[in-house]
């Protein structure tokens, strides 16, 4: 319990101080994790819905595909990426790994299952009736899918920070491409499986709060919007 | 062919849910300018029918054709929804204020913002519920959406006005109001509709030609007058009897 | 600017080492050096498929295999730590003193006492391998031998809660020391040397490679001013140095 | 007292939608075999009045008592609503087959399973929809759903039953026959009824007390004839004056 | 790209041939990833049910709470419970640490949000008619509750298959509270990142497609479920 306490004061001497390396971490995983989310928001919304319109049979097929993708291990997510962007694989050339280009590839894969599935789900669950009225009005079809969305909200929300929440909190894809390099690729949750690894447990815990404190205030601004009715 | 080009025509249509027909009509078309009525038990495949007219359900078997053109190859189906408007036989209100549920038509049509207001006033005017602009789409009476849902589609102006069992909610005086209004909205636009109801009352002032349905099939079409006489007189007498009990009474009291 | 990728293990990295020395690198040769800290498998692994330009590894038998296929060139010898074997302080199997680490091994497998194996192909895992093998006894399978396949700070925390034997490097030991209840049972064996090699990937091999930074990187590692500052590392934290220099040396004169 | 001790009574109830009141009742009862009829324009507070009356929606000030006990103190709303069954404005059915959603009041109460087909099925024959017994509750049509839902209420044979336009979507006949039939059912069972229309045609066969309201208020209440006099000329001769032009009209043909 | 042909191959040839210890994982995988998602199903979809029919103001609160939650990084979740299950820490008496009780416990920790999160949005989602319906036929307050759940089976059964598949996947706490001891509680993430960190990507990747094999059967089921209308 000692731990936790030693972790508590770090994280705040760390924020009050407002130490430079940790304020640059934090910095990178907040541009890391939220450009994947808008990438992963930007496609996975409009094709969850375009596929919860979708009446054809394949779907069922489609949708236990993306549900598994919500279940990528993203260890294994990164150990594919690598095998595209290592020096010697077929996109080597573009020397993107241990950048964090890399990264944002990485956690884009693995939120977009998860934005799509959720999607999918929770448009799935409108009446379908909205889906008729405003075509009836003369919706054309990307009108109709803006409309959907919005109607949606509270699941599409949902759906994306449950996005942002798997890859801001994500260690083994980000440690694979990424590379955990100090100052270029190290974000919070590479360095606190270091400082855990370091045997650092109340550094550890520190970090964690820091980062457990973005997420809260991410989320809880997304919540606000979701829950403005 | 060109002097009458029908509006919508409907070719050996049939449409099947499960393993039942719906929806069976060989041929029916609508002319510019005609105002049908659509009458017919619960189930007998009326709102199918709207719907499909409104290019909304595409039928497994037969063509729609739009101002003679086949709906899906010559004329897109959102092409030719944008001529018609339909209200739907429940409303489903956006989770928007109630302005932006009846701008919504106009804003998909990217009329220009200074119109939209102008004729979304006049239309949430028209329907008694200016003053309910700002309110919540979810949080209105039965009646007034049914209202909000009206002003939506007649904000559009379209050619051809889909109405299904439009009046279900409203109050007496509004229905009488809005009756009226309509038939002077139709003989002065000469707008073309089709409205789908269970209240034979509303059919003279709003209707040329009814059409009885029965088990997804078309049993008659024609001049309001001979279509009504056999169907109606029972189901008339009795309604009219109960208003003049009432009328009685209270004379009477 | 130019880039060089260095694989390397994680306890190294750990012990925070190359944060001091890789600035200096980059200022003297203006190389950006990205650490790649990863199981010392998954470095070597690297190096073979070109996807690092050096390698800083502490499994000697393994490298040597790179050299002998000329993945890699330029293998010497940079530093060396030692391996402790650590234990509670109960000690059930009795090697507390034990000056051979190999019969401290011979005694605990005798006894059946928990010993914990990081068994993930690490450095510290193949020198434990080295002992066993010595004994000509195979541990794994047996109750109380558990394999445990995760890094070294794990792998202690483990060994606490089951009041365990286990190899560690000295210097992981050293930093959880605080809030273990283990203490050291047996050092000072020379096979207990856990030792340091650099090398260049063979740029020959893969087009990719960086030949004259990895040569480089090589030259620093072994020069004086390093070597001199490898030798001070952690006096200030732990009171005593974390890592022996030793360019220059043979694997025979350090007994290993 | 304990002779006619009210089924329901609101006292002081006022109900804030935002900074609006949508109802205000000071005081409001309603006896044991009475059959009242609540109508007024749209947005006058019927709805609310009867959710209200149905314990679903808890006023922010004043007090509703369920057979003389307090509501939320001494009795609680579950308690209360068990002996009511109420058929909303909208029919909203389940996603299941529409056996099951005409027994999910009966499961709730845990009738047995025999028990509960019998009722059921007596249920969906007397509206008709025996033979949508199997089919699902979203794939109905507008009437289909209406009688469902009314099935729904019937079946739990409640001492009171609110019925919110619970015949805004059905056919003539059907709805003819079903006035008939819920007029016999009033009759025999002596069950209190509060219901809400706009179709004053059916209020002599279901209502011996008539309440109006109108912004939140109800503005008269008493036996039919009294109340509708004044209210109803209007409208209702405008109704059966188009009801006599139809007839005279087909007579003619 | 030849590890990925490499790792197909060997993925095959570990099933077919039937390799005991890789069935042996691969089952405490589903053991332990399928009690942490039953018991945070049961837990979560009612709370998250109740959450969303809860009109007080407190409620935009604890969404945002709730929805950090789906934000928290498995190794910072294997940290904190690790404090509580080390022999030390004050339920060390229970003696479970590095067992696979303790790796149930900490994966329901991360599966909780995200059900609880889900159902939250999917049930808030529905009509508001229906639980007036409901009531007014009679409903108590689980009969709805249980009625509500079901009509919003389709984000339900999503919010299941994403804490199903977020813990399946996760690696971090598992390897903090379980240890990854070999026969005890190695699963296949643990065992896909030691492969890594080995250098055997081969094996890695072999590890990782049966993962994803298992994901796909348990999640197809649940999708047919779902789908099912
Ligand atoms: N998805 C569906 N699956 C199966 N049957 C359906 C489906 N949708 C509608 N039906 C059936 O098709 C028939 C025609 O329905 P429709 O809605 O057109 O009736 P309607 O004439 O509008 O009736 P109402 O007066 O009750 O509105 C009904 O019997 C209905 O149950
Ligand atoms: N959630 C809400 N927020 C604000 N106003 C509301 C809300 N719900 C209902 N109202 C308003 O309360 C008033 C009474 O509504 P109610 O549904 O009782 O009307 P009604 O008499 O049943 O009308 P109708 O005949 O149209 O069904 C209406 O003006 C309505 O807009
Ligand atoms: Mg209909
Ligand atoms: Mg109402």
């Amino acid at each position: 319990m000692d731990l936790i306490a030693e972790g508590i004061t770090e994280a705040f001497r760390l924020l009050l101080k407002g130490d430079r390396e940790v304020l640059r971490i934090a910095f990178l995983t907040l541009r890391v994790s939220g450009l994947a989310t808008i990438i992963s928001a930007a496609i996975g919304v409009p094709l969850g819905t375009a596929l919860s319109l979708w009446s054809h049979r394949g779907r069922r097929r489609i949708a236990g595909f993306v549900n598994t993708g919500m279940g990528l291990p993203p260890v294994v997510v990164g150990l594919w990426v690598s095998i595209f962007l290592w020096r010697t694989g077929p996109l080597g050339f573009l020397r993107l790994m241990y950048t964090p280009t890399a990264m944002v590839i990485a956690q884009t894969v693995i939120a977009l299952p998860i934005v799509t599935g959720f999607t999918m789900a929770g448009v799935g669950q409108l009446d379908p009736g909205i889906r008729l009225q405003m075509l009836s009005l003369g919706a054309s079809s990307w009108q109709l899918l803006r409309i959907l969305i919005r109607e949606a909200r509270l699941s599409v929300l949902a759906a994306v920070m449950a996005g942002f929440g798997r890859v801001v909190a994500e260690v083994g894809a980000s440690m694979m491409v990424g590379g955990n390099l100090l100052g270029q690729t190290r974000v919070l949750t590479t360095a606190t499986s270091m400082e855990v690894s370091k045997g650092n447990f109340g550094f550890a815990i520190a970090l964690s709060i820091v980062l457990v404190g973005i997420t809260y205030i991410i989320n809880a601004s997304l919540t606000r919007i979701q829950q403005q009715g | 062919m060109t002097a009458r080009q029908a509006i919508i025509e409907l070719k050996g249509v049939k449409l099947k849910r499960g393993s039942r027909i719906t929806l069976d009509v060989p041929d029916f078309e609508i002319c510019p300018g005609e105002n049908v009525a659509v009458i017919g038990a619960n189930g007998a495949g009326k709102s199918t029918l709207l719907q499909v007219i409104a290019c909304l359900l595409h039928p497994g078997e037969g063509q729609v054709f739009a101002g003679g053109r086949h709906v899906g190859k010559e004329i897109s189906a959102i092409e030719a929804r944008r001529r018609m408007a339909m209200v739907l036989q429940r409303p489903y209100l956006l989770d928007a204020t109630v302005f932006d549920n009846v701008a919504i038509g106009l804003r998909m049509r990217h009329v220009p913002k200074k119109e939209v207001q102008v004729r979304v006033d006049e239309a949430l005017a028209l329907f008694g519920i200016g003053h309910l602009a700002k309110r919540h789409g979810r949080s209105l009476s039965g009646g007034e959406s049914q209202r909000v849902s009206l002003a939506r589609a007649m904000v559009l102006r379209p050619e051809l006005l889909l109405l299904d069992e439009p009046m279900s909610s409203l109050d007496v005086p509004t229905r009488m109001a809005l009756l009226a209004e309509l038939e002077r909205i139709i003989k002065r636009t000469r707008v073309t509709t089709v409205f789908v109801t269970h209240d034979v009352t509303e059919i003279p002032f709003l209707a040329d030609r009814t059409v009885i349905m029965a088990g997804g099939k078309i049993i008659a079409d024609g001049p309001v007058r001979d279509v009504l006489r056999q169907d109606l007189r029972g189901a008339l007498s009795q309604l009219a009897g109960a208003a003049n009990w009432l009328l009685q009474e209270s004379g009477e009291g | 600017p130019m880039e060089l990728i260095l694989a390397t293990t994680t306890s190294t990295r750990d012990t925070g080492l190359l944060d001091v020395l890789l600035p200096m690198f980059q200022e003297k040769t203006g190389y950006n050096v990205k650490t790649i800290a990863v199981g010392t498998g998954a470095a070597l692994a690297l190096g073979e498929k070109g996807e690092a330009d050096v390698l800083l590894c502490h499994a000697p038998a393994s490298e040597m295999k790179l050299v002998e296929s000329g993945d890699v060139i330029n293998r010497q010898l940079v530093m060396h730590n030692d391996f402790v074997i650590v234990g509670s302080p109960e000690d059930p199997a009795g090697v507390k003193g034990f000056k051979s680490a190999t019969d401290a091994l011979k005694k605990i497998a005798d006894s059946e006492a928990v010993f914990v194996s990081r068994a993930d192909d690490s450095g510290t895992h193949k020198k434990e391998k080295e002992v066993w093998n010595k004994l000509q006894f195979q541990p794994s399978g047996n109750a109380w031998y558990l394999e445990a396949g995760t890094g070294m700070a794990n792998t202690l925390n483990i060994a606490n809660e089951k009041l365990a034997y286990c190899l560690t490097d000295r210097g992981t030991y050293l930093s959880m020391k605080d809030r273990l209840d283990l203490v050291v049972l047996v050092e000072g064996d020379a096979i207990l040397l856990n030792i340091y090699h650099v090398m260049q990937v063979n740029p020959e091999k893969h087009k990719v490679v960086e030949g004259p930074g990895g040569e480089a990187f090589v030259e620093f590692m072994v020069s004086e001013e390093v070597q001199a500052i490898i030798s001070e590392f952690g006096i200030d934290k732990y009171g005593s140095p974390l890592f022996f220099p030793d360019a220059g040396k043979s694997m025979e004169e350090l007994g290993g």
